[in-house]
């Protein structure tokens, strides 16, 4: 599956977001919430193959949440408000494995962000502080296949992007490359963490249910910063 | 995809609401922000130790059908196939907390893992509530080692919770009842064989497909393949392999060795879809096979305890026995799905 | 076909030793002049009005699951779907006769009718047995006529065996126990719905088959089609044809009124390869749909208790209760299914 | 199915046998005990579709029985004792409804033939006893589909060719063709006996299996008088 079918946005940094304020944060969550909707049967299926079967659903359950979280009269003054609000809610409803692992990200990247209007740099800290306590809570390495082969490499390409001063939109934009390739990635993996562990060397050949959602919501961040206002 | 339900979203609201009809002394706390989960009606005894275990959807009886007196004090099922969150876990403990402390009983899965222990830590963070956890770990077809997520959970839970909930019953500490769960984990082993893939009402369809003459050997609970993928074989094979596997584990004795004096409780539990004539035929030669090695079964449970929806296939779970465990074992116990005494 | 099995030839035979070494409180003689039956170990108090039942095997765990103390004395299993034949019904009612007769409980099927009509007949020619037959014939999907072979025995025989099995108990006579029998099949009725065909060791394929989106309606538990085949409904859908099917009856007061004051018993039980989820889910909308009646389910039960080899299906039994039939229901039990009190 | 495929065996009064003694008789069981072996298959798929898919196991079961237990040091003196203890090996060892009802059907014949020899007119006799005893303990009348609808025209048959005076071979031919034709004629029967019943309508267009057995046994008869001895 190529999750980089985010319609368009070349991302070229004259047209987009410099900083990421609290209403296009709430417009990233309604993109991921889309696109996990969009994505659920893959993304279920590619749970079948090595999983059980749910994660496409469970996706959908949480960014449903999400969303009528986000739009229930909830007006968060800062991106890190909304940004926790977004894990407690995805721990809250979610469960399974992800629930945790993605709310915990989220609430990580949260404690980043007491600001109305993130821009890059913080962001970069944020999502390096979302990817550490993904690794703490899961305890999962790079080569493990699970999500943290696609939640590394987009941390590092969003870095690195904005180390070269290349600004929040290509960063996002290198961030979704990376963590899709990163999903791409896992497929010839043998799985040591997570249920398709269980499978031992049959887990090889099949890509990360957890590693390809990653993606989806990395690509949502590019399609949502890349937008003109 | 032939299943009875209304629909795949009210799929586990319908299945629990159908729990508490047919059980009145069982109560549903409906799902919401405190819910689901199934407690027994009467108040947990001041000074009880309360066990609340819980997990996916779809392993009926497992964990609402051990709700009752001598066993667990509350489940909290998730979506199916899919973890409780911690929010329902804690509503359950606090719930049933009698004062003397919750044991979780968790199925080793990443996400049982991670729920339950965010719930634990709420309830030390939130509550007054004391929490021990007994990991649930005894699936031989996993090849376990550090650096993965290590054995499933499965049929061992059925033991921990019978056991652990005798001794809570009589009023030991916290740490009495969470050690004689992880005593009576250490002490299980099992291993499943799958005849057919279960649909989750989710997803409509098989898992995978398997071939008329095949079988998934080593199956876990949750429709994933398993270790292998095997020509089917007779019910002796069957038998065979799974207790081969499960008595190379040294807590059986020496491999090879005849193991006099070895007693244990035997499960055959189907997975959902195999009929109980079946199961009796594996549990005769499971039976056979141990007498061979002069293992005594001095307990068992032959029928669908933990099963995968509408699996057909069959685990295998022995527990090596002593004479507390037995005793516990025997305690009276009044649940939808396991009663005797009462 | 799909099945844990060694052979078809040695299915029963494999399966009664399976639930031999399970339920050391049972024996099994073996097949043979004078077998197999299953009994229960401890001989019958003398005095005691004993109760025999027997069928096809593939309905487990009915009826040597419901072997024990408060139910049945003997269960003489047949061939798969094949009732037992006169000899081995005659030896298991001479096994178990207390002194004071032998109630046959055979479920109408001419196969069973007549087997255990000689075996009747040679009780009452060669032994000192005293017999009376007990007919269950609960199924409202064979539409009856004198002219045929009439209603089918399915679910009822469950509520047959527990309470006229709890009388047997009390001490109380061979007519008394019979009649109680008698009664509790004419307050009794069932209806089964099917989402799959079932496979019997011998013929090794599906009787039928029935497309991903039709069910069979009406099917009894031999794996034989239903009344009429239709589309796959819902759950609520599937237990409104049930209940409708069976209030359509007199005996649960007049169709179309609100029933302020009728008690049933009420049981939903798989068919084999139906998980207890679904089991709920239908328990569930057939509570509802009592309900809106008015008619109140005072006890039941819900699991695998008559089952038609790996068929996916339900049936739904209602059984008109009054205060007397519900002390009996709650008499102890102690058999491999049914067991409370003891 | 056409269950007259006897192979071979003219049936010209002049070349079978004018008695059914002992050894005849066993020679008959002989024979349905193969013919029911080779046609178990098809007698399982007729009881499939309108019954519970054993008839076929249960007469190989039945007369698998009555091999060994004629062969085993059984010696009886008339055809009588023969046949009753093939009746008695049928009851004790089919169960079903067939069971019982062969099993009384040889029965009743047995007791019509206290003879070491019988002629077809004593045949015709026992074999209208036989008829009785399965009509009288299975209740069924013509038209009700069950194997009664096989052995009424069978009998008729034999009875008719007897009372013409045209000897053993033709009569029992005549009665096999008969029982075949009975059978088939069963196909556009609804059931009112037995599992069929069940079925109401949908048990019509479906040939009932006790009838096909039956025109096996009467086939069986046919071949063994026919033969030369
Ligand atoms: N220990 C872990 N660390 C990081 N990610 C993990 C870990 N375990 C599982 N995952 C991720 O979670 C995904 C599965 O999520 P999901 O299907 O929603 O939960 P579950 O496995 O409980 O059914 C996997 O594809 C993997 O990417
Ligand atoms: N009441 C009856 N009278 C005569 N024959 C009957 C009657 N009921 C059933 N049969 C015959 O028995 C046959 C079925 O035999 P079998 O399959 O061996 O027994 P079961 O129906 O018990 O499985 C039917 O095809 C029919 O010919
Ligand atoms: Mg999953
Ligand atoms: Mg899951
Ligand atoms: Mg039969
Ligand atoms: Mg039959």
């Amino acid at each position: 599956m190529n999750t980089n079918d985010h319609g368009g946005a070349g991302g070229s940094a004259g047209t987009g977001l410099d900083t990421l304020d609290v209403a296009a944060g709430q417009d990233w969550m309604t993109a991921v919430a889309a696109t996990v909707s969009a994505h659920k049967d893959e993304l279920t299926e590619l749970d079948a193959a090595i999983g059980d079967a749910d994660h496409g659903a469970n996706l959908q359950r949480g960014f449903t949440a999400v969303t009528a979280a986000l739009s229930g009269g909830f007006e968060p003054e800062t991106v890190g408000q909304l940004l926790t609000k977004v894990g407690m809610t995805l721990i809250s409803s979610v469960g399974g494995a992800s629930g945790p692992l993605f709310g915990s990200a989220f609430r990580a990247m949260g404690k980043q962000l007491a600001t109305p209007e993130a821009d890059a740099d913080q962001l970069a800290l944020a999502l390096r502080a979302g990817l550490d306590s993904v690794r703490a809570l899961g305890a999962a390495a790079a080569g493990d296949k699970t999500m943290v082969d696609a939640l590394t490499p987009a941390v590092k390409a969003f870095d690195d992007a904005v180390a070269a001063g290349l600004g929040l939109v290509v960063a996002a934009r290198a961030a979704a490359d990376a963590a899709d390739e990163g999903a791409r990635a896992t497929v010839p993996m043998q799985a040591r963490k997570g249920r398709a562990s269980y499978l031992g060397e049959r887990s090889i050949g099949h890509q990360d249910p957890g590693a390809t959602s990653t993606a989806l919501i990395f690509a949502a961040l590019a399609e949502t910063t890349a937008r003109a206002r | 995809m032939k299943k009875f339900l209304n629909s795949a979203e009210s799929f586990v609201a319908d299945s629990l609401a159908g729990l508490a009809a047919a059980h009145p002394a069982l109560r549903v706390q409906a799902e919401g922000p405190d819910g689901p989960f199934v407690a027994r009606r009467a108040a947990t005894q001041p000074g009880k130790v309360a066990l609340v275990s819980g997990g996916g959807y779809g392993h009926e009886p497992l964990h609402g059908g051990f709700v009752g007196v001598g066993m667990l004090d509350a489940a909290c099922p998730g979506e199916v196939f899919t973890s409780p969150v911690p929010g329902q876990i804690l509503a359950a403990a606090q719930a049933v907390d009698g004062g003397a402390g919750v044991v979780f009983v968790v199925k080793n899965y990443t996400g049982d893992v991670l729920n339950f222990q965010m719930a634990a830590e709420l309830a030390a963070e939130d509550t007054g509530v004391a929490v021990e956890t007994v990991l649930v770990d005894d699936d031989v077809a996993v090849r376990d080692s550090t650096w993965t997520a290590g054995r499933r959970g499965t049929g061992a839970t059925v033991f921990v919770e019978k056991i652990a909930g005798a001794l809570a019953e009589r009023g030991e500490s916290l740490a009495d009842v969470a050690d004689m769960g992880r005593r009576v984990n250490a002490n299980s082993r099992s291993f499943a064989v799958a005849l057919t893939a279960c649909t989750t009402p989710a997803n409509g369809k098989p898992g995978f497909l398997l071939p008329e003459d095949e079988m998934e050997v080593g199956v876990g609970i949750h429709g994933e393949p398993g270790r292998s993928r095997e020509k089917l074989a007779s019910a002796r094979e069957v038998a065979a392999l799974a207790l081969d596997a499960i008595l190379a584990e040294p807590l059986f004795g020496a491999q090879g060795e005849r193991q006099d004096g070895v007693e244990v409780i035997a499960m055959v539990s189907g997975l959902g879809a195999t009929p109980l004539s079946e199961l009796y035929i594996l549990f005769h030669e499971a039976s056979r096979l141990l007498a061979e090695r002069d293992i005594s079964i001095v307990r068992s449970l032959v029928g669908n305890y933990v099963t995968s929806l509408d699996m057909a296939g069959a685990s295998f779970t022995l527990c090596r026995a002593d004479d507390e465990l037995l005793e516990l074992w025997d305690a009276p116990v009044n649940t939808p799905a396991l009663r005797w005494g009462l």
